[in-house]
Parts: C-alpha cells; structure tokens; sequence
C-alpha cells in the first residue's frame, strides 16, 4: 500500500521532470542579455581573463560571501556536534 | 475617542481604552459589593470553616489534577478522530519526505491541469 | 589503525604536492579554471591523504585543530574585510575598487584573449587567496572533527 | 565613516554587522568568557539598531534599493547593460521593513536571554556565532530582491537553526530533531534551486523584479510556482507538512526556538513574495486555484494544529503545534487576500483588511509566541523538566514568569486587550465576508487555542508547593528583561492597534499587493 | 519527439539521476542511504544548473588564450559552483547528525531512530 502510493507520487513527478526536460532546449539559452553582458564587459570592469571568478567574486559576490558563510556554519555545526559535553547536560526526554 | 485607541477593520471598531473602563468599572462595582459586607465575624471559627456540604475538608493540595488528565471528557469524545489522526504522526523522517513529495505532486497536478 | 609504510611515504612525498597545486589554482583564480574554493578543496585533499595513511594520535600532532579553526576564521575575515573595505572610501560593499586602479592587482585589461597577467583583476585575487585559506581550513576541519568523533567511539 | 555613509550603507551593515561578530566570536571565546558576552551584547544591540534603523527609513522615505558592488549605491541599471539589472540588489520595500523589525526585536530580546539561559552548557562559543549566523539568514531572506541570493540565504538559516537545534544533544533525540530539520530543508531547497534554474533558462535573469516582469507563465513556469511555493509552505511549517515543526521546537534550546518562530516566518514571507509580487497580477495566473490553496493549507494548519496540542504532555512541544496553529491564521488572512487579488471591488471591500490581519497577526505571533517560548524556558531553566505532568505549584515561587506566560496566553487565545485580538478580529470579520465557514472555524480553534493554555497554566502553576521544586526561584535578571521586553511589545500592540496598522501594516499589504511598483523600483517606470 | 530527446540527452540524464535520489530516499530505511540518495539529487541539480547555461559551440568563458569569443553562459557556473559548495556544507552536516545519532541510538534504521512522535 504504503509502496504503491509513493510509486504513484514519484511517477507523477517523474512526468513533470520529463516535460520539463523535454520543453526546454538544450543548446540555445532563449534570452542571454545578462550574461552577454558580462562576457563583453566583465573582463575591462574587473580586470579579470577567467568570466565565473569575475562573476562569483565581482558582480555575485555577495553569494560567495553566503556561501563561504555556509561552510563556516557547516563547521561549526560539527564542531558543536563532537563537542564533550559536561556531566548532566543532556536532558533525558520522556 | 483618540484614533490611537480605535481600531477600525472596515466593518466595525475596536477600542480597548472602553474595554479596559470597563473592566475598571465592573472592578469598582464588585469592590463596593464587598465593602458591603458584614465585619463582625469571629475569626478561624466554624464562620471561616469552607464548607462543603458537611464533607470533611480534602488534604491539602490533594486537588491538583495532572496535566493528562484534564479534558479527559473532550478526548475521549473525540476518540475517532483522534485515532484516525495522532497515528499519522510517525516519527519517521521517511514519512516526512513522503508527505512533503505527496504535497508537490498534488501541487503539480493542480497547477498543471487547472 | 595504521597503513603499511609504502601508504604512509607515498603520502607524505604527495602532501606537499597537493600544497603546491592548490595555491597555484588559488593563485590564478582570475586567469585559469579554479579559484579559492577549488583550491583549498585541493590543499584539504592533502590534508585527507595524511588522515586516511596515518593514525589519528600523530595526525592530531601534526594538524592542530585550533590552528585550522584560526585559519578559517581569519580567512572569512579577510574576505569580509575585502568586501568592507570599498565602504570606507565611499564605494558599495563589494564594490572592486582596486581594479583598473594601476596599483597592485590593478593592470588594466582589454576585451579579448590574451596570454593572462597575475598582475590583475583588483580585489579578485585577495578574495581568492582569503577564500582558499578558510576553505583548506573548514573542510580538513570537518575531517578532523569527524574522525576524532569515530576514534572516541571504540 | 560618517552619519550620513552609514544610513546610505545600512543594508549592507544589516547583515556586514552580525556575520563579523560571528566570524570573530570563536576568537574571542577563547580569550575569557566575559568578553565574549560583552562583545555578544554588542553586536546584537548594533544589529537591532540597524535593523530598526533600516525600518525606519524604508516606512518614512520608500522603498531602499541596494545594489552590491555597483559604481554608486543606487545605480540599479548600468549605462551600458540595456536596461536590465546584473548584480545583486537588496530591495527593502515596507513588507520587507516589517519582517526586519520583527526579526530585530525578537533577535534582540532572545539574544539576551539566551546570555544566562545558556550559561551552564559547553560549546558556548559555536552557540553564539550560530545564532548570530540564523539572524543573518533570516534579515537576509527579508531582505532580498535576488532569488538566488534569496535561495543563499535560506540555506544559512536552515544549517544554523538545524544546528542550533542539535546544539544539546540530550542522549541524540535534539540530535534527531536537528536531522529531520537539516534533511527536509535541504529537500526544499534544491526543488527551489531546481525552480530558479527553471526561471533562468527562460528569462535569464535572477532578479525577482526583472523576472516578474518578463514571467510569461508558461507551463514551466507553473513547475518552478509549484517548485517554490511547496517548500516554502513546508518551511514556515503548514499542515499536511508540519511534523517537522514540532520535532524541532520541542528539542531546540528555548531561546533558539522563539528564533526558529522568526525564521519560518521568513519563509511565509518568501511564500507570500513568490504568489504576489513574483506570480501576482498575471492575466493567466489563476488566483481562485492558488488562493484557495492557501486557504485550504491555513484551515488545515489551524484546526490539526490545535487540536494535536490539546493532548500534548511535553509543554514545548505543545506550544510548537499551537505554533502551526497560528501560522495558519496568517495562511487564512493572506489566502483570502489572494484568491480575490482579480477582483478589485472585492479586494478594496475585505481583501485588504484580510490581508492586513493575516500580516499583522506575523508580527503578534512573533511576539508572544517568541514570549511563550522564553517563559517554558525559564520553567526549564529552574526545574529541569518539560513534562506537564510533573509540573505544579510554580506560582509561588516564580510569580514574574507566571505574569509573562498569562500575557501570553492571553494574546494567543484572542483575549482584548492583548495583541493577538486585534489581528483575529480583522482576520474574523474581513473572512466572514468572504466565507461564513472559514470565520467559524478560525473562533472555534481560537476557543480551543484558550482551552489548551488553560490547561498549561494550571498544570504549571497552580496547586499546591511541590517540595521537588523547593529550590525553584525566580529567574536571573537578564531573562526578565528579555521576557519583559516581548511582553511589553504585546500589550503595545494590543493597545494602540490602529497606530501601528497605519504606520506598518498598510504599508506592507500595499508593497505586497501593488506588483507594479515593486517592479518599477528596480526598473523604472512600466 | 525523439530527436527533442536526443538534443536534450544531458537534461534527460538529469532526470535520471533525480528519479534515483528521490526513490533512495523515500525507499531506503538507512540515516546513510537516504543521505546518499540527497547527495545524488544535488548533483542532478547541479547538473541541470550547468546544462541550462549551454551555448552549441561554445567554450568555456575563460580569455586566457582562448581560441574564439563564443562562450557558454558565466552565471549558471558560477551559481552551480555555490551550490555544489552548500551541498558539501549540508551534506557533512547531517552525516555528523547521523555518526552521533549512530553513537547515541545504536542504529542508523529510520523506523527505530522515532523517539519524537505524536
């Protein structure tokens, strides 16, 4: 029972992602003004040769500053985890 | 009345400053009752003495009810649908994914066909 | 647990390798295919190597912990700093205001292919090097805090 | 820095602030524990200060636009890009104001509380820099005009609270509690990853203005509609997706609980921003469909929410169902808003004010659930345990805590002349409108919401002294203050609730319903 | 219909890999197994983002000796490589989640690690 529920679940999504996969055209991006923009500019505003650096540490720098945040709270949330903990602080739950 | 007290939702008003001169007010009237009352009574003598229909007075703090037991009566009337319901509550993460995977596809479906 | 001595030398003649190639990916971020990211991703594979060769007592010698915690925190500052920095002379956050400036990092560049210059690209190559340094921090971390977690299990 | 570079800077300080105090808190934890509380109560009094700073401009001078590394601040369109955005911008609109205010409110009075509740656990520094790193998640999430930065932003919220969750590992049940947290918002963020790479495969653009204005709502953009607003329901917890919710609340330290209120609540605003100023005022777009999802998503989130509450043994976990309780209360307010956004005379007649009440209950909810929250933390904090069952005679001992949780209480039932009436008033009479039906149930879980804390006020602190609470006192100072500040913003908004509907609320339901202006922030007149 | 399919191999690919990280993770019983089937579904996902950016004939938008001016899409790149590294992030995260709940419970199976519930 509970298998062919999830069956049917995941086969309805697996139709949606065919459709997905196959309306969109692979190969020619219909609108490309952005990143025409930043292939003919960004070289000349960042100085930079390699346009993915120049987009994720210029025009998107803000996500790589998120992101590095990511793997910093990823951290810490280990550290946390295999911290030692004192005597009765883990509170036994009923 | 000052707009700040006034709350208006477009259909009716609201004001809390009436609610709370009313509540002053009922404070006031059931005061003056009191004060209306006699003094002359003899204290801790049977005149103080609770009295519940000549039973002996039940030990003290022996009338605390634990939390599972209060609304006993609405549980239990609600049994059906309570077992119908608390059941689907598994803790199981499976079951988590399942249910938020079952929403999308209903969603899916919805958006798709409407 | 301790590898055979073939493992533990072959690692230990890789390990500086693996330095050397994640700072050269780190440092030419802004010329060639990686960056901080991929570069510290390198460097902590040499890190991984020493763990998988060797016992974790006299790696947690030779890697310290607070060591890699410093390293990550001041490489997160760094590039916070960087990104600070254009606000105290007027410019957006994150604005790149080194770049084109003739200073250091500030070659300027035209559009089109060119044989790259290291000389370039502003704020971009700090940003870099301060992303790798967290990065080779933050994942040998990660391991470390990982496999102590095993070792104290047993 | 002058005055004047700091107020045009302040979005960038609103999340530069508290991301530099967390990167810096594992330093100076390990210089002495003293420092690390000073420089704690630092940086979140400077984030509140910003934040409530930022709020101030945006409710006073507009809409604030911000765009990362640009030439100049406001230059939003480059001379030379033909008119479209290409970097980040930060588009505070007054919605956007009242998410940040709230977030700095509740930020700030938990971060204090949580400077003595937690004093006695280990690992106090990776505490901080979490909960510093949740703040920065969720005033970033409010505070975006970027999808995929929004996207960023979720994800830091959802690693920090998943953490923060675990962060007593009590044998591995908060531990299983953080798990099932981190698994499920990691699931809805890559369907809302798998939406953004839908949205710019067709419009190439990131920019929520820039794609709202170039949506054409074809079928794959029904795919990435139905790809964000599902995880985004799932995250701010509303039934059939809700048991994550309680799981969490239930384990999480109580401080970080009342923040995990707030973070959610920033997920209900990404749900409410994707329907109207993403998807709203399309001419395909089918209003009835998706507002009567969201209704039927509120009825639901309301009526399984309380009812399961009614039984609940573990006060925490009890107060978390009521938490899914009230979130469907906002559902049912905007819901209603939604499903007549076409229809104009029905909009101004009791959309608007359903709207109204649905926003103005986020904030209330915020409050003195956050209140709540902070005071079965303080009975934690005193007699060790969470079951109610156990529980009794506290009201003789710690009478300040007793006060807070009666204010509360009182707010989440719907009683004048707290906070929590207003908004359900607005919320009964504009529903009532609409359907008769919806206004009954919402009073019938409102009357059930009342039973239940009956029921938890007097397991709590009534009856008679139990001699193993004997050593129960009252709380240290700082957690009155942090309790004393929620509850003093409760009996505010219950007190002069028109000032700040006029000064807040109507400007957000405006920013949320007029689609063209917050378009035209980015673009320029359309 | 099938010339659609065979210009969009790499999008039916991705198709592929989500369907088996979605069906190990309402399928499988194990903590490891379901984060396994997450870890597949992010690459998937990554995968779309890349393909999405895909210009015929393009290469890579690097101008360091590059050999032509007809480059792929930048952003899709740059955003895939955001996301691979917040994959890593989460995924590290909760396995942490699950050696410690292995560490405590005993046992890495879903229907046994239920002690919240109700």
């Amino acid at each position: 029972m509970r298998t062919a529920f999830i069956s049917a679940i995941l086969l309805i999504l697996l139709g949606g992602f065919i459709y997905l996969a196959s309306d969109l055209s692979f190969g020619n991006p219909a609108v490309t003004d952005m990143d025409d923009y930043f292939i003919r500019h960004g070289q000349e505003q960042c100085g930079a040769n390699n346009i993915v650096t120049t987009v994720v540490f210029d025009y998107r720098g803000f996500d790589t500053l998120g992101e590095a945040t990511v793997l910093f709270t990823a951290v810490l949330g280990v550290g946390i985890m295999f911290r030692k903990l004192r005597k009765g602080e883990e509170y036994e739950n009923d | 009345m000052d707009v700040a007290w006034t709350m208006h939702t477009g259909f009716g008003s609201w004001n809390p400053a009436l609610w709370l001169a009313a509540l002053l007010i009922a404070l006031v009237v059931a005061l003056a009752i009191r004060a209306l009352g006699r003094k002359d009574y003899r204290k801790n003598s049977a005149q103080t003495k609770p009295f519940i229909s000549g039973n002996e007075e039940p030990a003290h703090g022996g009338g605390h009810i634990p939390a599972s037991n209060l609304y006993w009566g609405f549980l239990e009337s609600m049994k059906a649908y309570y077992e119908r319901l608390v059941p689907l509550h598994t803790g199981m993460l499976g079951d988590y994914l399942v249910w938020f995977l079952g929403v999308l596809a209903a969603v899916l479906v919805i958006g798709l066909v409407i | 647990m301790k590898m055979t001595k073939i493992v533990r030398s072959t690692a230990d003649i890789f390990y500086p390798f693996c330095l050397i190639f994640g700072f050269y990916v780190v440092a030419h971020g802004h010329l060639t295919p990686g960056g901080g990211f991929q570069g510290g991703a390198v460097i902590a594979t040499g890190a991984a190597l020493l763990i998988v060769a060797r016992a974790y007592e006299d790696i947690s010698q030779r890697i310290r912990k607070n060591a890699l915690k410093l390293c990550e925190s001041i490489g997160l500052f760094m590039f916070l700093a960087a990104g600070l920095s254009g606000l105290f002379l007027g410019h957006p956050f994150f604005a790149n205001w080194l770049a084109q400036a003739g200073s250091i990092f500030g070659q300027p560049v035209a559009w089109g292919p060119n044989p790259g210059d290291l000389n370039t690209a502003g704020l971009l190559p700090l940003m870099n090097i301060a992303v790798g340094i967290e990065v080779l921090g933050g994942l040998s971390i990660i391991l470390l805090y990982m496999i102590s977690g095993v070792k104290e299990k047993e | 820095m002058t005055i004047s570079s700091i107020a045009q800077h302040l979005p960038a300080l609103l999340i530069a602030v508290p991301l530099l105090t967390a990167f810096l808190t594992p330093l100076i934890g390990g210089v002495n524990r003293t420092l690390r509380m000073l420089w704690v109560a630092l940086g979140i009094s400077a984030t509140s200060a910003i934040g409530l700073a930022l709020a101030w401009k945006v409710f006073t001078t507009g809409t604030v636009l911000y765009v990362f590394g640009a030439a100049a601040v406001g230059q939003v369109l480059p001379m030379d890009s033909g008119g479209i955005p290409i970097r980040i911008i930060f588009e505070v609109d007054a919605f956007s104001a009242l998410m940040i205010v709230i977030a700095s409110i509740s930020a700030f009075a938990i971060t204090m509380y949580s400077l003595v509740s937690e004093s006695e656990c280990s690992g106090q520094d990776g505490f901080y820099a979490l909960l510093f790193l949740l703040v920065v998640g969720i005033m970033g999430m409010v505070a975006t005009g970027d999808l995929f930065n929004f996207f960023v932003f979720l994800e830091i919220s959802s690693l920090a609270g998943a953490a923060l969750v675990a962060y007593r590992v009590d044998k591995g049940v908060a531990v299983e509690a953080g798990l099932k947290y981190a698994l499920l918002s990691t699931l809805g963020a890559l369907c809302v990853l798998i939406a953004i790479g839908l949205l710019f495969a067709q419009y190439n653009a990131l920019n929520l203005a820039t794609l709202a204005s170039r949506l054409q709502f074809t079928t794959l953009d029904k795919i990435a509609l139905a790809l964000l607003i599902v995880p985004l329901a799932m995250k701010c917890g509303a039934v059939p997706m809700h048991f994550w919710t309680p799981d969490t609340y239930a384990t999480a330290p109580s401080s970080i609980t009342a923040l995990l209120v707030v973070s959610s609540q920033a997920s209900l605003y990404g749900l409410f921003r994707v329907l109207f100023s993403l998807y709203g005022h399309l001419v395909q777009f089918n209003y009835a469909t998706f507002g009567w999802f969201v209704i039927i998503l509120g009825v639901l989130s309301m009526f399984v929410g309380v009812t399961m509450a009614i039984p609940q043994k573990d006060v925490k976990r009890l107060m978390a169902y009521h938490a899914v309780s009230q979130t469907g209360y906002m559902l049912l307010g905007v819901g209603v808003g939604l499903a007549v956004l076409g229809n104009r005379s029905a909009l101004n007649a009791y959309g608007l004010t359903a709207m109204a009440g649905g926003i103005f209950h986020i904030i209330n909810h915020a409050m003195y659930k956050g209140l709540l929250f902070l005071t079965a933390g303080a009975i934690f904090y005193r007699t060790g345990t969470r079951n109610l069952n156990k529980l009794g005679g506290l009201g003789h001992t710690m009478p300040w805590t007793m006060v807070f949780f009666m204010i509360g209480a009182l707010a989440i039932a719907g009683i004048p002349p707290f906070n929590g009436f207003a908004s359900k008033l607005m919320i009964y009479e504009s529903v009532f409108r609409f359907s008769p039906f919806l206004s009954i149930v919402a009073m019938v879980v409102s009357i059930l919401t009342l039973a239940s804390f009956v029921k938890v006020f007097h397991s709590i602190f009534m009856g008679p002294r139990r001699e193993e609470f004997a050593a129960a006192r009252e709380v240290p100072a700082a957690m009155i203050f942090g309790m004393a500040l929620l509850a003093v913003v409760v009996m505010l908004f219950g007190l002069f609730p028109q000032t700040f509907i006029d000064g807040m609320i109507t400007p957000a339901v405006t920013a949320l319903v007029d689609r063209g202006a917050y378009i035209s922030a980015i673009l320029g007149g359309h | 219909m099938l010339s659609k399919i065979l210009i969009n191999f790499p999008l039916i690919a991705v198709v592929l890999i989500a369907m088996m990280g979605l069906s190990a993770m309402v399928f499988k019983r194990n903590i490891v197994k379901i984060l396994m089937g997450v870890t597949i579904l992010e690459s998937a996902v990554n995968l779309f983002l890349v393909a999405t950016g895909y210009r015929e004939g393009g290469i890579a938008p690097i101008f360091t000796n590059a050999p032509s001016t007809h480059m792929v899409l930048p952003t899709v790149q740059a955003l895939t490589l955001t996301s691979i590294v917040i994959g890593v992030a989460t995924s590290a995260m909760m396995l942490s989640f699950a050696m410690i709940i292995y560490k405590k419970y005993g046992t890495v199976d879903v229907r046994k690690i239920r002690k919240l519930k109700g």
